[in-house]
C-alpha cells in the first residue's frame, strides 16, 4: 500500500470499527465491574444473614458453611414502601440480637450494642450512591418484580445490587451508570400478570391503555406473549 | 443521603425527643445542594443518616402530615404541615378548618421562614453596654423574679399582641398574681374602629360576613381580599360570590381613595375623596330612595350634586350603584379600615352600616357571630389606644418593669409617640422575641421564644366561620435552637415563681395544655379514653364546637350621626398620607422572611423596597417620574422614597406601604424602605380614640435623585401592548351558565 | 497601474517575505503587547464569570443572549472573507487576489477559532459542553439533532478543519522556502516538518494543483452554510426580528462585508508592520474596496429587503419590534449600524480616496463597527422587545465582565494572527512569483512597453 | 450504545406532538386558570417557592431581572386613559404553559428539555449545558435560568434555611435553565402510586402546589384525558381543543359567549393551560 494511504486507511478503519461497535446490543453488566470495597463502621456480614442455608445440614448456622435466608425486605424494609430503601433502624438489629446470647460477645456485636447503649445511629457509608440528580424508586421496581410478577426477592435485588448474600459488606457488582439503566428499560420484556394486582391497568373512557409507548396490539414478541418496556421518560429519575 | 459535613452541622443538637420529631438530617433521597455537582457513582463517600429507633410510620422519603395553626397573622387558619425526616417542608392548608378550608395565603407559607429563620434570637441576651450577654435561662428567671420583688403590682405592665386559648390564660393568671392590672394589648393594624362601628350598629362587635350569599359587595375600603380580618375565608366567600347565587354573578364595586387587593378585583372601582365615604354611603340611600323615618331625615340633604360635589363619584355612577343595590339583593356593605382611619371614622362606619339597615341586609348577608362556649379562651382584641395609654404611662414614669411579649412597638408606634425614650424610662424592659427586632434591641432582656412550629399553644380566633373552634398548635418539629423557649413554658415558669402549688402538677406547658384540654373532653365534645380524645384532637388540628349563635340589634343607630364636610385643602402639607397595609408585609412583623420580600406586590409589583404612590395626574403637576425619590414631609418627619406613578389613588392622596423600613430585626428587612409609621401624626378617631392613620397630611418635594424601581413589571408599565394575553369582557357578552 | 511590480526578482520576493518573519517594524510588537494584554483581560473576566455564574455578565431572564452570541456571529461572519478572497477568486483566475489570500485565509481560520471560543464562554456550564458532541456513550443518549445549534456546532467544526487544512495545504511549497532560507534552529525544524518533504517536482505540484483546487471547491459550498445555519439559529426560531426567511442570504451578505472591511483593516496594518509595499500595493488595496463597495450596497439591499417584508407582512409583533429598533433604547446603536453599515462605504464611491490608506484604515474601522453594531441589533431588541409585553426588560446594559471577554476575543484573535504572520509567510511567495512571472514572459515574448503589456494582460 | 438507541431518541422527540395520531395515554397534565376567580394575592406564587426549592435572589438581582419565580403574577391595566383605572386591574399568573409542540424543546441542542408521554414539557437540570436557547425561544419567557451559584450564594439559603428544601426536587446550581414543572414530583409519585394498584391517578389524588394554595381555586388542574376530571369538563365546556391553533368557537361568526383561551394559540406551540377571560359587570 502506499504510503501516502496508510493513514487514511487505518482511521477509516478505525472508525468503522467504532460504528460496528456502536451498533451492538451491549449489556454492560460486566460481573468484574467492582465498586470499591467501602470500609463500614460494623463489618456488616451479609452472607451470614441473607445467605443459603447450608445444602447438607439447613440447621446448622456455622457461619463458615451458609447463611440464614432471611428476606432482604426483612432488614430493608423501606424499600417496597418508599422512593429509597433506607437503612433500617438500629432496634432492628438490637430486637433479634438481645435474643440471641450465643453471639452476644463477638466483636461486630459488641461494637453494635456500644450504639445501642449511646442511642446513637450507626454512621453507615452509602455503597450504591447514586448523583445527587438522580431518583431510582425502589417501591415500583419491587412492586413490579416481586409483587406483580412473582419473582424471587433475591434475583430481584440481586439484578442491581449483585450477589449481596455471598458478600460481607456489600460491594457494588454493576455498574449502575445511566446507559445501564436505560439498556433494561428499553429491553421488551414478557409481562407476566400474577398476584392481586393485575400488571395492565384499567381502560379510561372507551380507550384501552397501556403503560408504554405502545398499544398492545404492537407488544407481542415473537410467542405472541404480551411485552412491555420500561418508561424511557427523563422525567421519572432527574427531577 | 445526609454526607457528613451537613451531619456535623446538625450535631450540635440531641436526637433524643420524639420520633417524628426527630430532625434526620437530609435523610432518604438527598437535597441535592447544588444538584449538579456530584455527576458520578461514588461509593462510599457519603454517610447514611438512620434512626436508632423509628415509629411504624416514619418511613425515609415519605413524608408525615401534622396538623397545626399558622400565627402569622390573627385569621387562625389551620394549616397542615409535611414533614420528611424530621423537618419541615411545607405547610398546606388544614381541610378541616372552616375558616381556610385546605388553603393558605402567601404570608402563612412563609413561616416555614419564620421558623428557620437565621436570624432568630437564639439565647437569653442580657443588656451590658451595648451588648447583649448570653445568659442561661434560670439566670434570666431568677432575675425577673428579683426585678418584680423591687416592683408593685401596679408598677409592672406587659405589652402584648392579640392572644387567646390557654396562653392567655396562663398570662391573665400571671398578671393576676403580680397584682397587676396593666395589661395593654396592641396590634397596630386592628379593625378596632370596624368592631366598635359594628357594636353599635350591629350590636355584635364581629358578626359573620356572608359575601357568598350577597349578590351585590359594596365595599368602602375593607381590604377582605388581602388583609381585612380574615382574608383566606373572605377570598373562598368571594369565588362562591363570583359564581354567583342562582348563576349570577356578584357584583363588587369597591370605594376607596387608595386601591387595594379587593379594589383591583372590582367591577367598578370608585376614588372616593379621603375621609368622604360616609357621604357616599348617605348619597347612596338618598340615591336609593328607600328610606323612610329619621334616616330619610337624615340624608335628605346628601344628594347627588353635593355628593358628586364632596366625594368625587360621578353622579352618574351613584346612580348606577343605587340602582343595582336596588335590583339585586341581598347585598352587602363593608366598612372597611381605611374608611374608618378618620377623626371621624366612626360617623363614617355608621353611616355606611345605615345603608346595611335601609337594604335589609342585616340578618341576610350579616349574620350573628357563633360564640365560643369558653370565653376565657377568646382573643383579648388588640388596638391601637391601649399603646397610646402605654405610652402615656411609659413616659410619666409608673412602671418599673415592662414586659414585652412578641410586638415591636418601637417600629409601629407613630414617631410623635416618641415610644423609646418612654419605654426607656421603665426599669427593668423584658422583651420575648424572635428577633431582635428594634423593641429588643431596647430591652434589658431578652428571653428567646419557640417559633410556632416549635410550640404548643391553642387559638381561638376572633372571626370564626361556620362553626366555633378551638385551633390546635403543635410542634411539627424538634427545636431548632436548643435555647429558645415556647410562650407557654416561659409563663407557666414565671405563674409558679409566684404561685407554685397550684401549678405543681405540670412539668410543662405541654402537660397543662393537655390537662386543661382533657379536664373539658365533655364540653369539647369528647368522650371515651382520654388518649383517644387527645390523639384526635392533635390529629385533626382543631376541636369544633358547637357555640351559640348571638342576635343582631335590628335596629338601626342613626343618632348622633353627622358627618363632617371634607376640609379645604391644607397649603403647607396639601396631600393626605395612606399608610398601606398589604397582604405580604402588614405590620412589619414578617419583614425578615425573605419571600414575603420577593413576593412582588400584587399591584404595583415592586419588591425590597419602599415606594409612593402617586397619581400620574398629581406627578405630572409636580413633575415627577416614576423612581424619583422624593421627599414625603408630615408635621412629625419625613422620609425619602422612590415613586411609583399608580393610577389606582386619588390624586389629593398618597400612600406609602407598612411593614419595611426596619432598622432592625435581621438580614432580609434591615435596611429596606422606609417606615410610614415615622412620619405619621397622632391625631386619633374621635370616640373609640384609636390611631387615624388617614388623616396624616404631607408635601413632596423632589430631591433630584432617580433609581430604577426594583419591580416584576416591565418598562410597558402593565400595558399589553396589543398582544392577547390577560383578556376581559363584560357581562353581557358571556355565559356563565354554560361553564362547569 | 499594474497589480505588483513586475521587476521584483524571485530572490527578492523570497528574501523580502523570508524577513517578516525575523524583523517587523516596532509596531508590530506593540500590537502584540495589547493583544496580549486584552487577551490576559478577557481571560480575567472569563475566569470570573466561570466561578460566579453567568449573572455577571449582566444578562437577565427574557434576555438571556447578549453580546456573546452577537460578538460570535461576527467572528464567523469575519472568516467568510477569506474564503471568498482564497477560495472564490481563486476560482475566478483573479489574480489580484495572489498577494494577500494568505493572511485573509489565516484570518478565517482564527476567527473561526475566536468564534469557537464564544460558544463556550456563552455556555452556562461550559464545563459540559462535551453533552452537544455526538458521540457513544455511557448515558445513551445523543444530543439534539434538531437544534440549528447543534447544527451550528458541527458547521463550524467543519469549517475550521477544512480551513485549517486549506490554509496548510496552500502554504506547502511556502513552507519549503521558508525551511530552505531559514537559519538553523526550532524553527527550521518546524518548517521542515510542515513543509511535509516538497521538492518542487511536477509531480508535487500537479498533485498540490489539484488537491488545492478541490478544497477550495468544497469550501466556497461550506461557507456559505455556515452562515446560513448561523442564521438558521435565528431564522428558525419563533422570535419576531429572528423568524425571517431572508436570513440565510442576508447574513451571507453580512459576513462577506464585515469580512472585506476587516482585510481592509489588515491589510493596511501588515503592510506597514512587515514592509509589504511592494506586495500588498495600492492598486490591490483599490479592487478590495471596490469590492467592499459592492458588497456593502448588496447588504444595503438586503437591509431593506428585510424592513420592507416586516413591514409588509401585517405581523404586528416584528413591526412593532422594527420601529423600537429605530426609536427605543436601542435606537442610537441602531442608526449607528445604519450609518456606518450604509452611509460611510459610500465614501468608497469615491475615486480620490480609493487608495487614500488613513481614511481607507478609518472608514473600514467605522465599517467592522457597524457590522458588529448590526449583529448586536439583531440578538439584542427581540429579548428587549418580544412577544411577551410583560418580560420587556428594563435594564440590559452589558457589564464590564462581558465587555470585557468581547474585547478579550479581539486581543485573543490579534494574538493568533500577529504570532501566525511572524511565524509563517502571510505574503505567498510562490504565487506572487507566479504573477511576476507571467509579466516577465510577457515582456520577454513580446518585447514591448508597459503600456502594451499591460493592455494585453487585462 | 447503539444506532438503533440513536434513532428511538431522534424519532421519539416529535412523538406526542397533538397533531400526531398518538393519543396521550393515559395521562395528559393540563391547567386551567380562571381570571375571574384569580384575585392575584400570590399565594401560588409563594407556595411555588416553598415546593420548588426556588432561590430568593434579593434586591439587586431581581433589579437585574434574574429574580426565579417560576409562577409570576401578572398584573395589566386597561389601557384606555380613563383617570382612574375603575375596572380594576386583570391579574394573569404566568408559568410554564407545558406546551405539546413546545418551541423550546426542538431547539435545546443536548435535549435537555422534551416532551413526556404524560404530556409535559420536562426540563433536565443535569443534563442542561446552558446554551438559554429554549429561553430565547420562549414566546411566554417563562424560563429561568441559574445565573449564579445560588446553593453557594450568601443568605439565600443560610444554614438553617436550608433544611426547608424539598428533597423530591434538585437544587439548581449555577448555570442550568428551569422553569414551572406541574410539581412533577407530585404527579410521579401520584403516577407510580396507582400504577402499583393497577389503575390511573384519580381526579383529586395530586394537586400542583399552586393550585392547592390559592384561595379561591381558581387554578384548576387534572388529567385532560380522563373524563371525570374538572379539567376536562372545563374544556370541554370552553370548546377548547389541545390540538387547534384556531378554535371553532372564534371562527364563528358573532363571536362566542365562551371565555375559555389560550395564549399565543396563534403561534401553534399548543399550550396546556387554558385561561378563562376575567369577567366584568355590564350594569355599573
Amino acid at each position: 500500500m502506499h504510503r501516502y494511504l496508510r493513514f487514511p486507511f487505518m482511521l477509516a478503519s478505525f472508525l468503522v470499527a467504532v460504528a460496528c461497535h456502536a451498533a451492538t446490543e451491549q449489556t454492560l453488566t460486566t460481573e468484574d465491574d467492582l465498586g470499591p470495597q467501602v470500609q463500614q463502621p460494623i463489618e456488616f456480614p451479609h452472607y451470614r444473614h441473607a445467605g443459603n442455608r447450608n445444602p447438607v445440614d439447613p440447621t446448622n448456622s456455622d457461619p463458615t458453611k451458609g447463611g440464614m435466608e432471611i428476606n432482604c425486605q426483612y432488614c430493608h424494609t423501606y424499600a417496597r414502601r418508599s422512593l429509597t430503601a433506607g437503612i433500617p433502624p438500629l432496634q432492628k438489629c438490637v430486637g433479634c440480637h438481645q435474643n440471641i446470647p450465643t453471639v452476644r460477645d463477638k466483636p461486630r456485636i459488641v461494637e453494635l450494642f456500644k450504639y445501642w447503649d449511646a442511642k446513637k445511629a450507626i454512621p453507615w457509608k452509602k455503597v450504591h450512591d447514586l448523583p445527587d440528580f438522580v431518583r431510582f424508586n425502589h417501591e415500583r421496581h419491587i412492586k413490579r418484580f416481586i409483587e406483580q410478577q412473582g419473582r424471587p426477592v433475591q434475583e430481584v435485588c440481586g439484578y442491581c445490587h449483585g450477589q449481596v448474600k455471598e458478600m460481607v459488606t456489600a460491594r457494588r457488582q454493576k455498574p449502575i451508570t445511566m446507559g445501564w439503566c436505560v439498556s433494561c428499560h428499553m429491553k421488551e420484556h414478557v409481562v407476566v400478570a400474577k398476584g392481586a394486582i393485575p400488571e395492565g391497568g384499567t381502560p379510561i373512557g372507551k380507550q384501552d391503555y397501556w403503560y408504554t409507548f405502545q398499544k398492545p396490539a404492537e407488544t407481542r414478541n415473537a410467542e405472541g406473549e404480551l411485552t412491555a418496556k420500561g418508561p424511557n421518560d427523563c422525567w421519572l429519575c432527574h427531577k | 443521603m445526609i454526607d457528613s459535613e451537613s451531619t456535623k452541622n446538625l450535631s450540635g443538637q440531641a436526637f433524643d425527643r420524639r420520633d417524628f420529631l426527630k430532625v434526620l438530617g437530609f435523610g432518604g433521597t438527598a437535597v441535592a445542594l447544588s444538584g449538579c455537582g456530584n455527576t458520578s457513582i461514588e461509593d462510599g463517600k457519603e454517610t447514611v443518616v438512620s434512626y436508632v429507633e423509628a415509629k411504624d410510620y416514619v418511613i425515609p422519603g415519605v413524608a408525615v402530615y401534622f396538623n397545626s395553626t399558622c400565627a402569622q397573622c390573627d385569621a387562625g387558619c389551620s394549616i397542615t404541615g409535611k414533614i420528611r425526616e424530621g423537618r419541615v417542608l411545607k405547610l398546606e392548608g388544614n381541610p378541616e378548618s372552616s375558616i381556610n378550608r385546605g388553603k393558605l395565603c402567601g404570608l402563612g407559607q412563609a413561616s416555614v421562614q419564620h421558623h428557620y429563620n437565621p436570624d432568630r434570637v437564639r439565647e437569653p441576651l442580657l443588656r451590658n453596654g451595648d451588648k447583649g450577654q448570653a445568659i442561661s435561662w434560670e439566670k434570666a428567671y431568677e432575675l425577673i423574679n428579683e426585678k418584680l420583688q423591687g416592683a408593685k403590682g401596679e408598677e409592672v405592665a406587659f405589652i402584648t399582641g392579640d392572644v387567646s386559648g390557654h396562653q392567655k390564660v396562663l398570662l391573665t393568671n400571671y398578671i393576676d398574681s403580680l397584682g397587676s392590672k396593666n395589661h395593654f394589648v396592641y396590634e397596630a393594624v386592628a379593625p378596632a374602629v370596624v368592631r366598635a362601628g359594628n357594636l353599635k350598629s350591629y350590636g355584635v362587635e364581629m358578626p359573620r360576613y356572608r359575601i357568598d350569599k350577597a349578590k351585590v359587595v359594596l365595599s368602602f375600603g375593607a381590604d377582605f381580599l388581602g388583609t381585612w380580618i380574615s382574608p383566606v375565608h373572605f377570598a373562598q366567600q368571594y369565588a362562591a360570590f363570583r359564581k354567583g347565587v342562582d348563576g349570577q354573578r356578584g357584583v363588587l364595586i369597591q370605594a376607596e381613595s387608595k386601591m387595594t387587593l379587593t379594589g383591583a378585583n372590582a367591577d367598578r372601582w370608585l376614588a372616593v375623596r379621603p375621609g368622604t365615604e360616609g357621604i357616599l354611603a348617605l348619597g347612596i340611600i338618598n340615591a336609593l330612595g328607600i328610606a323612610t323615618g329619621d334616616v330619610a331625615e337624615l340624608v335628605k340633604d346628601y344628594d347627588r350634586a353635593r355628593v358628586s360635589r364632596d366625594t368625587g363619584v360621578e353622579p352618574s355612577n351613584i346612580d348606577k350603584i343605587a340602582a343595582i343595590l336596588r335590583l339585586r339583593s341581598p347585598s352587602l356593605i363593608l366598612a372597611g379600615s381605611a374608611a374608618e382611619g378618620y377623626v371621624h371614622g366612626m360617623q363614617n362606619a355608621d353611616a355606611i352600616n345605615l345603608l346595611n339597615h335601609v337594604l335589609g341586609n342585616v340578618g341576610k348577608t350579616i349574620e350573628a357571630p357563633v360564640s365560643v362556649p369558653f370565653p376565657q379562651l377568646t382573643q383579648t382584641k388588640g388596638n391601637t389606644a391601649s399603646l397610646k395609654k402605654l405610652n402615656d404611662d411609659l413616659a410619666a414614669g409608673k412602671y418599673k418593669v415592662l414586659f414585652n411579649i412578641a410586638t415591636n412597638p418601637v417600629y409601629t408606634a407613630p414617631a410623635s409617640y416618641k415610644y423609646g425614650d418612654s419605654m426607656a424610662k421603665a426599669g427593668f424592659k423584658v422583651a420575648f422575641a424572635h428577633y431582635l427586632d428594634e423593641t429588643a434591641l431596647q430591652a434589658d432582656l431578652v428571653l428567646p421564644l419557640d417559633s410556632e412550629m416549635e410550640d404548643w399553644g391553642t387559638h381561638v380566633p376572633e372571626y370564626l366561620a361556620d362553626t366555633a373552634q378551638i385551633n390546635i398548635q403543635q410542634p411539627l418539629m424538634e427545636r431548632l435552637h436548643a435555647n429558645t423557649r415556647g410562650m407557654g413554658d416561659i409563663l407557666l415558669t414565671l405563674v409558679k415563681q409566684r404561685k407554685p402549688e397550684e401549678y405543681k402538677a405540670f412539668d410543662d406547658y405541654y402537660g397543662y395544655l393537655r390537662y386543661a384540654m382533657l379536664q373539658n373532653k365533655a364540653a369539647l365534645g369528647g368522650s371515651g379514653d382520654d388518649d383517644v380524645f387527645w390523639n384526635d384532637t392533635l390529629s385533626k388540628g382543631i376541636v369544633k364546637l358547637s357555640g351559640a349563635s348571638g342576635a343582631l340589634s335590628a335596629k338601626a343607630a342613626v343618632e348622633g350621626l353627622k358627618l363632617p364636610q371634607p376640609e379645604e385643602a391644607d397649603k403647607q402639607y396639601p396631600l393626605r398620607l395612606i399608610p398601606s397595609v398589604t397582604s405580604n408585609l402588614r405590620d412589619g412583623r414578617h419583614t425578615n422572611q425573605p419571600w414575603i420580600q420577593e413576593s412582588p406586590d400584587p399591584l404595583t409589583t415592586i419588591v425590597w423596597d419602599s415606594w409612593v404612590e402617586v397619581h400620574p395626574k398629581k406627578a405630572l403637576e409636580l413633575g415627577i417620574v416614576e423612581g424619583d425619590i422624593v421627599k414625603v414631609t408630615s408635621k412629625t418627619g419625613s422620609v425619602n422614597v422612590q415613586v411609583y406613578v399608580f393610577p389606582g389613588i386619588h390624586p389629593e392622596a398618597v400612600s406609602i406601604p407598612m411593614g419595611r423600613g426596619h432598622e432592625a430585626m435581621g438580614r432580609y428587612a434591615k435596611g429596606y424602605g422606609v417606615n410610614p409609621f415615622g412620619i405619621m401624626d397622632a391625631v386619633f378617631e374621635g370616640s373609640t380614640g384609636e390611631l387615624a392613620m388617614h388623616e396624616t397630611r404631607v408635601n413632596i418635594a423632589k430631591t433630584g435623585q432617580r433609581v430604577i424601581v426594583v419591580k416584576d413589571e416591565g418598562p410597558a408599565g402593565g400595558k399589553q401592548m396589543g398582544r392577547r394575553v390577560a383578556l376581559s369582557r363584560s357581562t353581557d357578552q358571556v355565559d356563565l351558565s354554560k361553564e362547569v | 497601474m499594474k497589480d505588483i511590480r513586475e521587476d521584483i526578482a524571485w530572490a527578492k520576493i523570497n528574501q523580502d517575505v523570508m524577513k517578516s518573519l525575523e524583523n517587523p517594524r516596532p509596531l508590530y510588537w506593540v500590537i502584540l503587547f495589547f493583544a496580549v494584554l486584552t487577551f490576559g483581560i478577557g481571560i480575567g473576566c472569563e475566569v470570573y464569570q466561570y466561578q460566579m455564574g453567568m449573572g455577571v455578565a449582566n444578562l437577565d431572564n427574557p434576555h438571556v443572549w447578549g453580546l456573546y452570541i452577537a460578538t460570535f456571529i461576527f467572528w464567523i461572519g469575519m472568516s467568510h472573507s477569506g474564503t471568498l478572497l482564497s477560495a472564490i477568486l481563486h476560482l475566478m483566475h483573479a489574480d489580484w487576489r495572489k498577494p494577500i489570500y494568505r493572511f485573509a485565509e489565516a484570518m478565517t481560520t482564527f476567527s473561526l477559532m475566536t468564534a469557537g471560543l464564544f460558544v463556550m464562554v456563552h455556555l452556562g456550564r461550559l464545563w459540559q459542553f462535551y453533552y452537544a458532541v455526538p458521540y457513544p456513550n455511557e448515558r445513551w443518549v445523543w444530543p439534539n439533532f434538531q437544534s440549528p445549534l447543534l447544527w451550528d456546532a458541527m458547521a463550524i467544526f467543519t469549517y475550521l478543519s477544512s480551513s485549517v487544512l486549506f490554509l496548510f495545504v496552500g502554504m506547502i511549497p511556502d513552507l519549503a522556502i521558508a525551511r530552505d532560507n531559514m537559519h538553523s534552529g526550532w524553527r527550521k525544524k518546524l518548517y521542515t516538518l510542515l513543509a511535509l518533504g516538497w521538492e518542487g517536482t511536477d509531480r508535487q505540484w500537479r498533485n498540490f494543483r489539484v488537491t488545492y483546487l478541490t478544497i477550495a471547491c468544497f469550501l466556497i459550498p461550506l461557507a456559505v452554510s455556515v452562515h446560513s445555519i448561523v442564521a438558521s439559529d435565528f431564522g428558525m426560531s419563533q422570535q419576531p426580528g429572528w423568524h425571517v426567511t431572508s436570513f440565510p442570504p442576508y447574513f451571507v451578505a453580512g459576513a462577506l462585508y464585515s469580512g472585506c472591511a476587516a482585510i481592509i483593516t489588515l491589510f493596511i496594518i501588515l503592510r506597514y508592520v512587515f514592509k509589504f509595499e511592494d506586495y500588498m500595493t495600492l492598486p490591490i488595496l483599490k479592487k478590495i474596496v471596490r469590492l467592499t463597495f459592492a458588497i456593502a450596497m448588496v447588504w444595503t439591499y438586503l437591509n431593506c429587503i428585510e424592513f420592507a417584508s416586516v413591514w409588509y407582512s401585517h405581523d404586528a409583533v416584528s413591526k412593532d419590534l422594527l420601529i423600537q429598533k429605530m426609536t427605543g433604547p436601542y435606537a442610537p446603536f441602531w442608526w449607528a449600524m445604519i450609518f456606518c453599515g450604509s452611509i460611510v462605504p459610500l465614501v468608497f464611491a469615491i475615486k480620490r480616496f480609493q487608495t487614500n490608506i488613513p481614511v481607507l484604515f478609518a472608514t473600514s474601522l467605522l465599517l467592522n463597527l457597524g457590522m458588529w453594531l448590526e449583529r448586536w441589533m439583531i440578538v439584542s431588541p427581540t429579548f428587549s422587545h418580544g412577544y411577551y409585553p410583560w418580560t420587556w426588560d428594563h435594564d440590559q446594559w452589558p457589564s464590564m465582565i462581558q465587555w470585557g471577554i468581547v474585547f478579550g476575543s479581539f486581543g485573543w484573535f490579534t494574538l493568533l494572527f500577529m504570532v501566525f504572520c511572524k511565524m509563517f509567510p502571510s505574503v505567498s511567495m510562490y504565487e506572487v512569483k507566479e504573477m511576476v512571472y507571467h509579466r516577465t514572459l510577457h515582456l520577454k515574448q513580446n518585447g514591448a512597453s508597459e503600456q502594451t503589456v499591460e493592455q494585453g494582460v487585462h | 450504545m447503539s444506532v438503533t438507541n440513536l434513532l428511538n431518541n431522534w424519532a421519539a422527540v416529535r412523538h406526542f406532538h397533538p397533531i400526531d395520531d398518538k393519543p396521550h395515554d393515559p395521562y395528559k397534565w393540563a391547567m386551567a386558570i380562571d381570571l375571574d376567580a384569580c384575585i392575584g394575592c400570590n399565594a401560588c406564587a409563594v407556595a411555588c417557592y416553598a415546593e420548588n426549592n426556588l432561590p430568593v435572589v434579593g434586591r439587586e438581582k431581581f433589579q437585574h431581572g434574574q429574580a426565579m419565580h417560576w409562577m409570576r403574577i401578572e398584573r395589566y391595566w386597561n389601557e384606555d386613559s380613563r383617570e382612574f383605572p375603575d375596572q380594576g386591574a386583570e391579574f394573569l399568573p404566568m408559568m410554564c404553559q407545558q406546551c405539546e409542540a413546545a418551541p423550546c424543546e426542538t431547539v435545546c441542542p443536548v435535549g435537555a428539555t422534551n416532551h413526556t408521554q404524560d404530556g409535559l414539557n420536562s426540563q433536565i437540570y443535569n443534563r442542561c449545558i446552558g446554551s438559554r436557547y429554549c429561553s430565547a425561544n420562549c414566546p411566554y419567557k417563562v424560563r429561568y435560568f441559574n445565573w449564579y451559584d445560588y446553593p453557594t450564594t450568601d443568605n439565600v439559603w443560610p444554614a438553617e434555611m436550608n433544611y426547608q428544601l424539598n428533597p423530591d426536587v434538585t437544587v439548581r446550581g449555577k448555570g442550568v435553565m428551569e422553569k414551572c414543572t406541574f410539581c412533577v414530583q407530585r404527579l410521579r409519585a401520584a403516577e407510580v402510586t396507582a400504577k402499583g394498584e393497577g389503575r390511573i391517578v384519580r381526579e383529586g389524588e395530586v394537586q400542583t402546589a399552586c393550585q392547592q394554595s390559592c384561595p379561591t381555586n381558581a387554578i384548576s388542574f387534572g388529567n385532560l384525558v380522563d373524563p371525570e376530571s374538572r379539567v376536562y369538563k372545563q374544556w370541554k365546556a370552553q370548546q377548547v381543543d389541545l390540538a387547534k391553533d384556531e378554535q371553532e368557537k372564534d371562527k364563528r361568526e358573532g363571536g362566542t359567549d365562551l371565555r375559555g383561551y389560550r395564549i399565543f394559540e396563534d403561534l401553534r406551540p399548543y399550550p396546556s393551560v387554558m385561561y378563562l377571560e376575567r369577567v366584568r359587570e355590564s350594569a355599573v
